[in-house]
C-alpha cells in the first residue's frame, strides 16, 4: 500500500505539487490522469524517488520513504520513451538490474527467461531495441520492471508512443499482466479512455492537486466537480450555462438561452438559485428531427462514424455535442429537437462543484 | 547558391553541374599540397618544389626506420598521444556529463572559461607550465628515489614523470584538448534524454555504473567525435614535445622531423617528406574511421 | 655518475661520437648525450626553457658566439678560467681563440675550440671566362664594382652577402660582423659594456648591402623565402648564377665539394677565395667561436663537467668536428694531426687563423644579431636606405635591451 | 529552494566527477595562465641579466606596449587574420560545401573525404607542403598554376604575406567549418525547405531568407568558436613565415612567442599575452551578450 | 478537379507508388487513408510537385502538370509539422509566398489581414510561431497556404502532431474552413477516424495501390475487401475463419471451431465452397449472459467506458471484440452468448476480396 500525505512540490518558487493526499491498496491498478502540466509526472517521479519531496510523507507499506534512494525502494518504473538500453540485447536489458547486483548469470539467465515467458518475448531475446516493433519494446521495458519483482510499479504514459491500433492492444496486456502479476501499479496518463478502461482506482488531477479520487464509473457517473465531468467521457460533457429559479415552493426551475426549460421538483435540498451549470453528456441528449423535445437547436456539423453519429448542434463556436446510435441522415442545417435525460444529469455551481444531481432533487 | 537535397521536377542538371564544379574546385584546392609529400617522399632526388620523380624509390621510407629511430618515434608518438587522447575521452566524458545535467551555479562561467581558455596561445604558457612542471617532477623524483635507487629512478621516471616523462607530456597535451572536448561532450550529452539515466537509477545502479555501462555506450559517438579532435590536435602538436621531453627514446615524430631539418648543411627532402607522409597518416586514418561519428554526434545542434 | 650532454645536428654528434667514448673511458662515468631539435631557434627555445628552470644538462653549446654573453650574463654558465688556463692544450690555442671565449667580466666561460672563418668564394672559371679580374679585391668599392662587372658581363649576381630574417643569426655572423670589422667602427662593445650601434661603420655596412641589393647584383628573392642559403648556395653558385658569395671553410667540403649533393667538378681549381677587405683597404679574416661548449653552472657535479669539457677541446675533438662539419680547429698543434691533414681544404684557412680579428663580445649580441637579420630584410624588401636600416637596428636593440645598454 | 538529500548527493557526484578536468585544467592551462599574469609585471627575460635577477618593474611592461607599433600591428595583422580566414576565408569555403554536400551527388564522400583532409594534416608538415606551394618564385607549386594560365607568378609569400597565410589557415579550417555548419544544416527540417518552394521561393530566396537566419544561431556560435581558435594559431604561421617578412605577418601569438624566445623578454611576452586575452575577453562577452549567442 | 492517371514512382529499384488512378473533383475534400508507409505522402508530394513523377500523368484542371515547378501548379500545401518559418512572424510567414513575388507591402498587409480575420489570428500576427499553441500554429500553416488563393490545397497529417482534444477541435475547424473556402482538399491521414469524419470521398490506399475509394459510409458499409474492411471501422472488424460448405443446393453452411455454425439462402451465387473469412464488426455482434446466441465464448477483457462497453472474448491471443450499448457488468471469465448481426455481415474468399455480403447470398 502507498499513502501520499500532504505531498507538496517546489520548482523554485513555483507550486507544483500542492498538498496531494493519495492512497492506493495492494494490488490496484491505479490511474493518475489530468491535463497536461497538471503534474502527473512529478508525482509519479516523486514517488519513485527521482525528484525530491519538499513537504509531506510518501509512506511504502507503512514506512516512510521519503529520503531512500531509488533503487532502496523496491519501485520500478516504466518510462514513456521505455529508455530501453540501445546497445544491450533485450535479455541484456531485462537483466540489467540483476547483473548491477551481481547475481550470477545462471541465476539471471534462468530469471530472465522467466519474465520474458510472461511477456511471451522469449523469441526475441538476442535482439536490440532497434530491431523491435513498439509493442515488444514495451513489453522489454516492462519486463525490465517486473525482473525486480518490484511490490509497485509505475507506469508513466506508456503507450502514447504507440498507435491507435497498438494502443488498444497493449492495454489490454497491460491489463492481463497486471492480474496475472497481481502487482500494484500506479499508471500516469493523459488519455481518459487509458484512464477509464484500465483503472481500479482513477486519481484525477488538476493543476497540483487532485479533483477526484475514485473508481472509474463513479467518476463517470457521480462527478465532484465540473472539471472531474468534462474530463471523463469522450466526447467530453456538455455544459450548458442555466439559470435557476424556484416559482414555488418545492418546485425548480432550470432555463437557458436557446429555449430549454426544465421544471424540477426540490427534494428540500437548500439549493441556491441563480446562475449554475447543467452538464449533459452527448449521449444523455435524444435527437429528433420532426419531434418535440425540450429545446431544438441547428446542426452545425455531422460526424457519421458507421457504428455512431456525432452531432454538433447551437452556435459554431460552442456547440453541444449529441451521440446517436448508428448512421443518421441528418445533414449541416437541419433543425433538430433534443430531449434531455434528466436522470444522468449534473448541477454544478458557479464554482464547478456539484450541487447533487437533478433526478435527486 | 544552389539547391537543396530536393529531387526537382523537370529535372535539370544546371545546377548539378555547377555544384560539381564548385565541389572539384573547393577539393583541389585541399587536395593539391599534398601531391608534393606524396611525390617528393618518392622521390630519390627531391626537391622542395613539386616534380615528378625521375627515379622511384621507397628508399627515403626505408631510411626513416633503418637509419633512423622512426619505429620508435611512431611508436611513442602514437603511445603519447593515444594515451592522452584516451584521457580526454574518459575525462570529457565524465565532465561533459556533470556539465550537461548540473544545475549549479558554476555551469555557466565553466562554460565560458573552457571557450575562452582557447584563445590563450600555448606560446604564452610554456614558461609557466615547463616551470610547474618541474616542480612537480622534482617532488615526485624525491618520492620515487626514496622507495628505489639510481638507474631504476630513472627508469621508473621516464613512464611517470612530469619533465621528460611520458606521464608529463600525456598530461598535458590531454589538458590542452580537454576545453574542446568537455564542449562536444557537453552538447552531445544536452541531446541525450535523461530516461535512460533515470531507468538505470531506477534499475539501481550508482553514478559510476550508470556511466559505464549506459551512458558512456550512449554516448560512443560523442566520444569518438570528441576523441577524434583531441587525436589530430594532440597529433599536430611540437612546441610541447619539443619543450618536454629530451631522452632520445621518447623523442616524437615532429621531434624527429624537426631533428631531421637539418641534417648535415642541405635539407633532405625526400627523407623529410617520408617522415612527413609517416607523419600524416596516422592522423589521416583516425579521421576515416571517426568521420561518421562527426556529424552524428554535432546534428545534436552546436548549441547547447 | 652521469653527465649529460646537449648536442644536435647530425653532423655534430657524430663529430662527438668518439669523443663522448673517450671521455666515458677516461673518466669512468657515462655521458648521456640528449639530441636536441636541429634549427637553432628551437634549439635555443628549449635549451634556455631549461636553463630557465634550473633543468638543463651539464654541459651544452651555444649555436652561435653572439648567445653567450647573454647567458653569461643570465648566469648559466660556469666560469672556466682558472681550468682552462691549467689545461695542458691551452696553450697550444691560437690568441684570437682565447681573447673570443672572453667575456666582458674577463672571465672564459666557453671552450672556444672551433673557429668558424668566413672569406668570399667566387667562380673562378666563370670570371676568366668573362675576363675579369680574380685578384683581391682592395676595398668595399673594388669589391662592390668587381660584382657590378660581374652582373654586367655574365649576367649572374655578383656577390652575396647572407641577409634577412629567415637566415637567422647568420645575416650577422656571416656577412655584417664580416664587414664591420673592416669599417671605420669596427668594434660593437664599448668599454662599459654597453652596446655603441650608432657607429658610422654600421651604415657603412648597410650601405654595402643596400648597394648590392639595389644594383641588382644580389639575389634577393631566395633570401626572402624559407631556407634562404638553399637555392644561392645549392643551386645558383654551382649553375654559375652567382660567381661570389660569403661562405666558411666548409664550404669546399659540404657546399659543393666531396660531401655535397651538387658538387663543382675540381672544385679547389673552379672556385677561388678572397679575404673580405676593409672599408678602405687590407684584408680581414674574422674569426668567430664555432658553436663553443659551456658548462651548466647549476650543473651537479661542475668539477667533473669542466674536465668534460677540457676533453671537448682536445685536438682529436677539433679534428673530428672540422672533418663533420669544416669549421677550423683552434689548436695551432691541428696542424699537425695527420687526420687532419687529410682535410686539404682546410689547411690554408687553419694556417690563416693566425692573423684572425674578432669582434669584442658583449651581453646583448644575441637582440643584435636579430635587429641585423630585421635591418638587412627591410633592405631586400627595399623598404629602407643604409640610414634607415641602421635606425631599425638601433630601435630594435633599444626596445629589447632597454635604453641603459645602448649607447 | 528544498532540495532532497538524493539531489544534493547527486550535486555531489557530478562536482567530483568533473574534478579530474578541474584539476589538470587548474594546474595545467589557468595556473600557468596566472602566473603569466605574474610575468607580465616583471622584466623576466629568459637570458642576459635580467634572467638572472628578475625585478618587479610594476606596469612598465604595458606602457611600454602602448608605444610598441610592433604590438599594435600584430593586433592588427590578428584582426585581419581572424576575420579573414575564420570568419570569411573557411566559413564562407565550408558552408558552400556544407549545402552542396547535402544534395544527392556521386562521389559525395570522395568530396567530404577531401574536404577533410587538411584538417588531419599536423601543422608542421601543413607548413613544408604550403612552403611548397608557395615559396620560391617560379618553382612554387601555385605559380606554375598560375603560369599555366598566363599569368605572372610571384614570390607568394613575400608578395602578399598575409593574404597567404589568410589562405593556408582557411585550408586548413575548411572542414571544421563544414562539420559545425552541415550538422547546423541538418537541424532545419526539410519541410521548411519544402514549404518555401510550395511558396515560390527560388534557391537564392531560399538561402536568402530561409537557409541564413534559420543557421543564424549556428553561424554565431561557429563564428565564435573559430575566432578563439585562431586567435590562438600558432604552429602553421611559425612554420610558414615567422611572422614575417617585417611583421606583415606577426599575429599576436607569434608576436608573443619572438618575445619570449626570440628576444627572451617573458616579462613582456607575458604583458602581451595578457592584453591579448584580455581583448578577446572584452570582445568575446560582447559579442556573446550582443548576438545573444547560446552557449 | 484533379486526375492522377497510372502514377508510379520508384524509388531507386523500389516501387512505392503503383500505376494509381484518382480523381477528385472540385469542392471535394478527399482524404487519403493507409497505414503507414502506404506511400500516402509520396502521392501528396508528387501532387504538390515535391517529387516527381515516374510514369503516369497528373492533370489539374485539364492540364498535364507533371513538369510545372511546385509554386507554379497553383496548389498549396500544409505540412505535417507545419514547416512554419520560425524566424518570421505570424504575418510574415503568411504573406512570405506574396513577398516573394514582389507584392507591395500593404497590399500583403491588407491580404494577410483578411486571411488571418477568416482564421481569427488578427490577435497573434506579431507573434513568432514558438509563442503559439499547437492549434494556432496550425492555423498559421492554413492561412499561409490559403493566400495563395490556391485551386487545391493538400495536408500531409496535419492533427498528428496534436493532443486528441485538441484534434477533436481542430477536425471541426477544418471542415467548416472547407465549407467557407470552398477550395478542393486532399488530405492524409493514417487515422480513420479522421478519414471518415472529414471526407467527402475516401482513397485507402495500400502499399501503394489505391485498395478502395469513396464515399465514407460505402467504405464502411460496402468494403470491397478485407484490408479496407479492417481498416475502416473503430474497434476493427472481427475477421473469423470460417469454412463454407453447401449441404444443400440453396444452401450455405458457415462454420468454424468454436461452434458457430449458420446457414444461409445461397443466391444462386457461385460461390466456392471451402476456406474464407466471415467479417462481423464490433457492433454488430449482440451480447447476452444466459441467453441463446449463434456461438458463446468466454470474456477476456472488459473495458468499460460509461457509455459504451467493449468485450475481448475466446482466445485471449487472438480475441473476438465486442460493443455493447451502455454500461455492463460483466467480469473476465464470465461465459457470453454471442448472436451474428448477419445483415450486416461481409464474406472474403482467402484472397481476402469480398464475396458478396451474406445478406444478399
Ligand atoms: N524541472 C522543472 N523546473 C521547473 N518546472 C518544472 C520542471 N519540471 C516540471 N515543471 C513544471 O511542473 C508542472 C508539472 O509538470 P509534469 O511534468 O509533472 O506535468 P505532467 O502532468 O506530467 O504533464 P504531461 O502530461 O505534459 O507529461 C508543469 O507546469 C511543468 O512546467
Ligand atoms: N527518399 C526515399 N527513398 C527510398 N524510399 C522512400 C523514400 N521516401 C519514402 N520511401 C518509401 O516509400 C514508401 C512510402 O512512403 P511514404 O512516406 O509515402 O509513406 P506514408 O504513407 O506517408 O507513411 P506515413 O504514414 O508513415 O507517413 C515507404 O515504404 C518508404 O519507406
Ligand atoms: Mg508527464
Ligand atoms: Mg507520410
Amino acid at each position: 500500500m502507498i499513502n501520499l500525505r500532504n505531498v507538496r512540490k517546489f520548482y523554485g518558487a513555483l507550486e507544483v505539487i500542492k498538498g496531494v493526499d493519495i492512497t492506493v491498496e495492494d494490488g490496484e491498478f491505479a490511474v493518475f490522469v489530468g491535463p497536461s502540466g497538471c503534474g502527473k509526472s512529478t508525482l509519479l517521479r516523486m514517488i519513485a524517488g527521482l525528484e525530491g519531496i519538499d513537504e509531506g510523507d510518501l509512506i511504502l507499506n507503512g514506512k516512510r520513504i521519503n529520503d531512500v534512494p531509488p533503487d532502496k525502494r523496491g519501485i520500478a518504473m516504466v518510462f514513456q520513451s521505455y529508455a530501453l538500453y540501445p546497445h544491450m540485447t533485450v535479455a541484456e536489458n531485462i537483466g540489467f538490474s540483476l547483473s548491477l547486483k551481481k547475481v550470477p548469470v545462471a541465476e539471471i539467465k534462468r530469471q530472465v527467461g522467466d519474465v520474458a515467458e510472461i511477456l511471451q518475448l522469449t523469441d526475441y531475446l538476442d535482439r536490440r531495441p532497434a530491431a523491435l516493433s513498439g509493442g515488444q519494446r514495451q513489453r522489454v521495458a516492462i519486463g525490465r520492471a517486473i525482473i525486480k519483482k518490484p511490490s509497485l510499479i509505475l507506469f508513466d504514459e506508456p503507450l502514447s508512443n504507440l498507435d491507435s491500433a497498438l494502443r488498444v492492444q497493449m492495454r489490454a496486456e497491460l491489463q492481463r499482466l497486471h492480474r496475472e502479476l497481481k502487482a500494484t501499479v500506479v499508471y500516469v496518463t493523459h488519455d481518459q479512455v487509458e484512464a477509464m478502461t484500465m483503472a481500479d482506482r482513477i486519481v484525477v488531477l488538476n493543476k497540483g492537486t487532485v479533483a477526484q479520487a475514485g473508481h472509474p464509473m463513479d467518476l463517470y457517473h457521480s462527478p465532484d466537480n465540473e472539471f472531474v465531468a468534462t474530463f471523463i467521457g469522450s466526447p467530453k460533457m456538455n455544459i450548458l450555462p442555466v439559470t435557476l429559479s424556484r416559482p414555488d415552493a418545492g418546485k425548480l426551475r432550470l432555463e437557458n438561452a436557446d429555449g430549454l426549460a426544465i421544471s424540477l421538483a426540490d427534494g428540500g435540498a437548500n439549493v441556491a438559485v441563480g446562475e449554475a451549470k447543467l452538464g449533459i453528456r452527448p449521449e444523455h441528449l435524444k435527437v429528433s428531427l420532426g419531434g418535440q423535445g425540450d429545446f431544438s437547436a441547428e446542426v452545425v456539423i455531422v460526424e457519421r462514424l458507421g457504428v455512431e453519429t456525432y452531432l454538433a448542434v447551437g452556435s459554431p463556436k460552442d456547440p453541444i455535442v449529441v451521440r446517436a446510435e448508428g448512421d443518421l441522415s441528418i445533414r449541416p442545417g437541419d433543425r433538430v429537437s433534443l430531449t434531455v435525460d434528466l436522470s444522468a444529469c449534473h448541477l454544478f455551481d458557479s464554482n464547478g462543484l456539484v450541487i447533487r444531481r437533478p433526478q435527486t432533487l | 547558391m544552389t539547391d537543396f537535397a530536393l529531387d526537382k521536377p523537370g529535372k535539370s542538371r544546371r545546377p548539378d553541374l555547377l555544384a560539381y564544379a564548385t565541389l572539384s574546385l573547393i577539393s583541389a584546392f585541399c587536395a593539391v599540397p599534398f601531391f608534393w609529400v606524396l611525390l617528393a617522399s618518392l622521390d630519390g632526388n627531391a626537391q622542395l618544389f613539386l616534380s615528378w620523380p625521375r627515379e622511384w624509390t621507397l628508399n627515403n621510407y626505408v631510411r626513416v626506420f633503418a637509419e633512423e629511430d622512426g619505429a620508435r618515434w611512431v611508436f611513442n608518438s602514437l603511445f603519447v598521444v593515444g594515451s592522452a587522447t584516451l584521457l580526454v575521452m574518459v575525462l570529457a566524458g565524465l565532465g561533459g556529463y556533470a556539465l550537461s545535467r548540473t544545475r549549479a551555479w558554476w555551469k555557466q562561467p565553466f562554460l565560458y572559461a573552457i571557450l575562452l581558455i582557447r584563445v590563450l596561445p600555448p606560446t604564452a604558457l610554456v614558461v609557466p607550465l615547463y616551470k610547474i612542471l618541474l616542480t612537480l617532477n622534482n617532488i615526485e623524483g624525491n618520492l620515487v628515489r626514496i622507495f628505489v635507487g639510481g638507474d631504476t629512478a630513472r627508469a621508473i621516471m621516464r613512464w611517470i614523470g612530469f619533465i621528460d616523462g611520458y606521464l608529463g607530456l600525456i598530461l598535458v597535451l590531454a589538458t590542452m584538448q580537454l576545453p574542446l572536448a568537455l564542449w562536444i561532450m557537453k552538447t552531445f550529452f544536452d541531446g541525450l534524454p535523461r530516461d535512460y539515466e533515470e531507468a538505470a537509477v531506477m534499475d539501481g545502479a550508482t553514478m559510476l555504473q550508470r556511466i559505464r555501462r549506459v551512458l558512456i555506450p550512449l554516448a560512443l559517438p560523442g566520444l569518438a567525435a570528441a576523441g577524434l579532435f583531441a587525436f589530430i590536435s594532440a597529433w599536430g602538436d611540437f612546441l610541447l614535445p619539443l619543450i618536454l621531453l629530451s631522452s632520445p627514446e621518447l623523442q616524437t615524430l615532429p621531434l624527429g622531423l624537426f631533428r631531421a631539418f637539418l641534417r648535415v648543411n642541405t635539407i633532405d627532402y625526400g627523407f623529410l617528406a617520408a617522415l612527413a607522409f609517416i607523419y600524416l597518416m596516422p592522423a589521416v586514418i583516425a579521421f576515416g574511421f571517426a568521420r561518421r561519428f562527426l556529424v552524428q554526434t554535432f546534428s545534436g545542434g552546436v548549441k547547447g | 655518475e652521469t653527465i649529460r650532454i646537449a648536442n644536435h645536428g647530425q653532423a655534430g654528434i657524430n663529430a662527438m661520437k668518439s669523443t663522448v667514448a673517450r671521455i666515458e673511458k677516461k673518466y669512468g662515468i657515462t655521458v648521456e648525450v640528449v639530441e636536441y631539435p636541429s634549427p637553432d631557434k628551437d634549439y635555443m627555445t628549449k635549451l634556455l626553457t631549461e636553463l630557465g628552470a634550473g633543468n638543463a644538462p651539464d654541459i651544452f653549446s651555444a649555436p652561435t658566439t653572439a648567445y653567450v654573453a647573454d647567458m653569461v650574463a643570465a648566469g648559466y654558465l660556469a666560469p672556466i678560467t682558472a681550468e682552462f688556463k691549467a689545461w695542458d692544450g691551452y696553450a697550444n690555442f691560437y690568441d684570437v681563440a682565447k681573447q673570443l671565449a672572453v667575456s666582458p667580466d674577463g672571465e672564459t666561460y666557453v671552450m672556444p675550440f672551433m673557429l668558424g672563418i668566413q672569406e668570399i668564394y667566387f667562380r673562378r672559371d666563370v670570371l676568366d671566362k668573362a675576363g675579369i679580374s680574380t685578384e683581391q679585391p682592395k676595398d668595399w668599392a673594388d669589391l662592390l664594382a668587381r660584382a657590378a662587372e660581374i652582373k654586367e658581363k655574365t649576367g649572374a649576381y655578383g656577390l652575396l652577402f647572407p641577409a634577412g630574417v629567415s637566415w637567422g643569426t647568420g645575416a650577422f655572423d656571416e656577412g655584417f660582423q664580416h664587414l664591420l670589422v673592416g669599417s671605420k667602427t669596427p668594434q660593437l662593445a664599448t668599454e662599459d659594456g654597453k652596446l655603441d650601434l650608432t657607429g658610422e661603420g654600421v651604415k657603412d655596412v648597410f650601405g654595402v648591402y643596400k648597394e648590392l641589393i639595389d644594383k641588382d647584383l644580389m639575389p634577393t628573392q631566395p633570401l626572402l623565402g624559407p631556407e634562404p642559403w638553399v637555392i644561392p648556395k645549392y643551386q645558383m653558385f654551382p649553375e654559375g648564377r652567382l660567381a661570389a658569395t660569403t661562405c666558411g671553410s666548409w664550404c669546399y667540403i659540404f657546399d659543393w665539394g666531396r660531401e655535397s649533393k651538387n658538387p663543382i667538378p675540381d672544385v679547389e681549381k673552379a672556385v677561388g677565395t678572397w679575404t673580405i677587405p676593409g672599408q678602405t683597404g687590407g684584408q680581414y679574416v674574422l674569426a668567430n667561436l664555432a658553436a663553443p661548449w659551456g658548462v651548466n653552472s647549476k650543473a651537479e657535479n661542475l668539477e667533473l663537467a669542466k674536465k668534460v669539457l677540457m676533453e671537448i677541446g682536445s685536438v682529436e675533438t677539433q679534428v673530428s668536428y672540422a672533418a663533420q662539419i669544416g669549421n677550423i680547429p683552434a689548436s695551432k698543434a691541428a696542424a699537425q694531426d695527420p687526420e687532419f691533414q687529410k682535410l686539404t681544404e682546410l689547411l690554408p684557412i687553419h694556417a690563416a687563423a693566425e692573423n684572425g680579428v674578432y669582434l669584442k663580445q658583449a651581453a646583448g649580441f644575441a637582440t643584435v644579431a636579430e635587429g641585423v637579420a630585421r635591418a638587412t630584410e627591410a633592405l631586400l624588401r627595399k623598404e629602407t636606405d643604409a640610414a634607415g636600416a641602421q635606425a631599425i637596428l638601433v630601435d630594435y636593440a633599444r626596445e629589447i635591451l632597454g635604453e641603459e645598454a645602448v649607447k | 529552494m528544498v532540495r532532497s538529500t538524493y539531489e544534493k548527493r547527486v550535486a555531489r557526484q557530478l562536482l567530483l566527477i568533473l574534478s579530474p578536468s578541474l584539476l589538470l585544467l587548474l594546474a595545467f592551462v589557468i595556473y600557468p595562465a596566472v602566473y603569466s599574469v605574474y610575468l607580465s609585471f616583471t622584466n623576466e627575460a629568459l637570458t642576459g641579466a635580467a634572467a638572472l635577477n628578475p625585478r618587479f618593474v610594476g606596469l612598465r611592461n604595458y606602457s611600454r606596449l602602448l608605444h610598441d607599433a610592433k604590438f599594435w600591428n600584430s593586433l592588427l595583422v590578428t584582426f585581419f587574420f581572424v576575420v579573414g580566414s575564420a570568419i570569411i576565408g573557411q566559413f564562407v569555403l565550408g558552408l558552400i560545401s556544407a549545402i552542396l554536400l547535402r544534395r544527392n551527388l556521386a562521389f559525395k564522400q570522395l568530396f567530404s573525404s577531401i574536404i577533410l583532409l587538411p584538417n588531419a594534416a599536423p601543422e608542421v608538415v601543413a607548413g613544408f607542403m604550403w612552403i611548397s606551394m608557395l615559396a620560391g618564385g617560379e618553382n612554387a607549386t601555385l605559380s606554375r598554376i598560375v603560369m599555366f594560365f598566363g599569368m605572372t607568378p610571384t614570390d607568394w609569400l613575400q608578395t602578399f604575406p598575409l593574404t597567404m597565410i589568410i589562405v593556408v589557415n582557411t585550408w586548413r579550417g575548411i572542414a571544421t567549418a563544414m562539420i559545425l555548419l552541415t550538422a547546423g544544416l541538418s537541424t532545419i527540417p526539410s519541410e521548411v525547405y519544402e514549404a518555401a518552394r510550395m511558396d515560390g521561393a527560388n534557391p537564392s530566396q531560399i538561402f536568402r531568407r530561409i537557409t541564413l537566419p534559420l543557421m543564424m544561431p549556428t553561424i554565431l556560435l561557429y563564428m565564435l568558436i573559430s575566432a578563439v581558435s585562431t586567435i590562438a594559431v600558432f604552429g602553421l604561421v611559425y612554420a610558414l613565415t615567422r611572422g614575417g617578412p617585417g611583421g606583415a605577418t606577426e599575429v599576436i601569438s607569434i608576436y608573443i612567442y619572438n618575445q619570449s624566445f626570440t628576444a627572451f623578454q617573458l616579462g613582456y611576452g607575458a604583458a602581451v599575452a595578457v592584453v591579448a586575452l584580455a581583448i578577446s575577453l572584452v570582445l568575446g562577452i560582447a559579442y556573446v551578450r550582443a548576438m545573444k549567442v547560446q552557449l
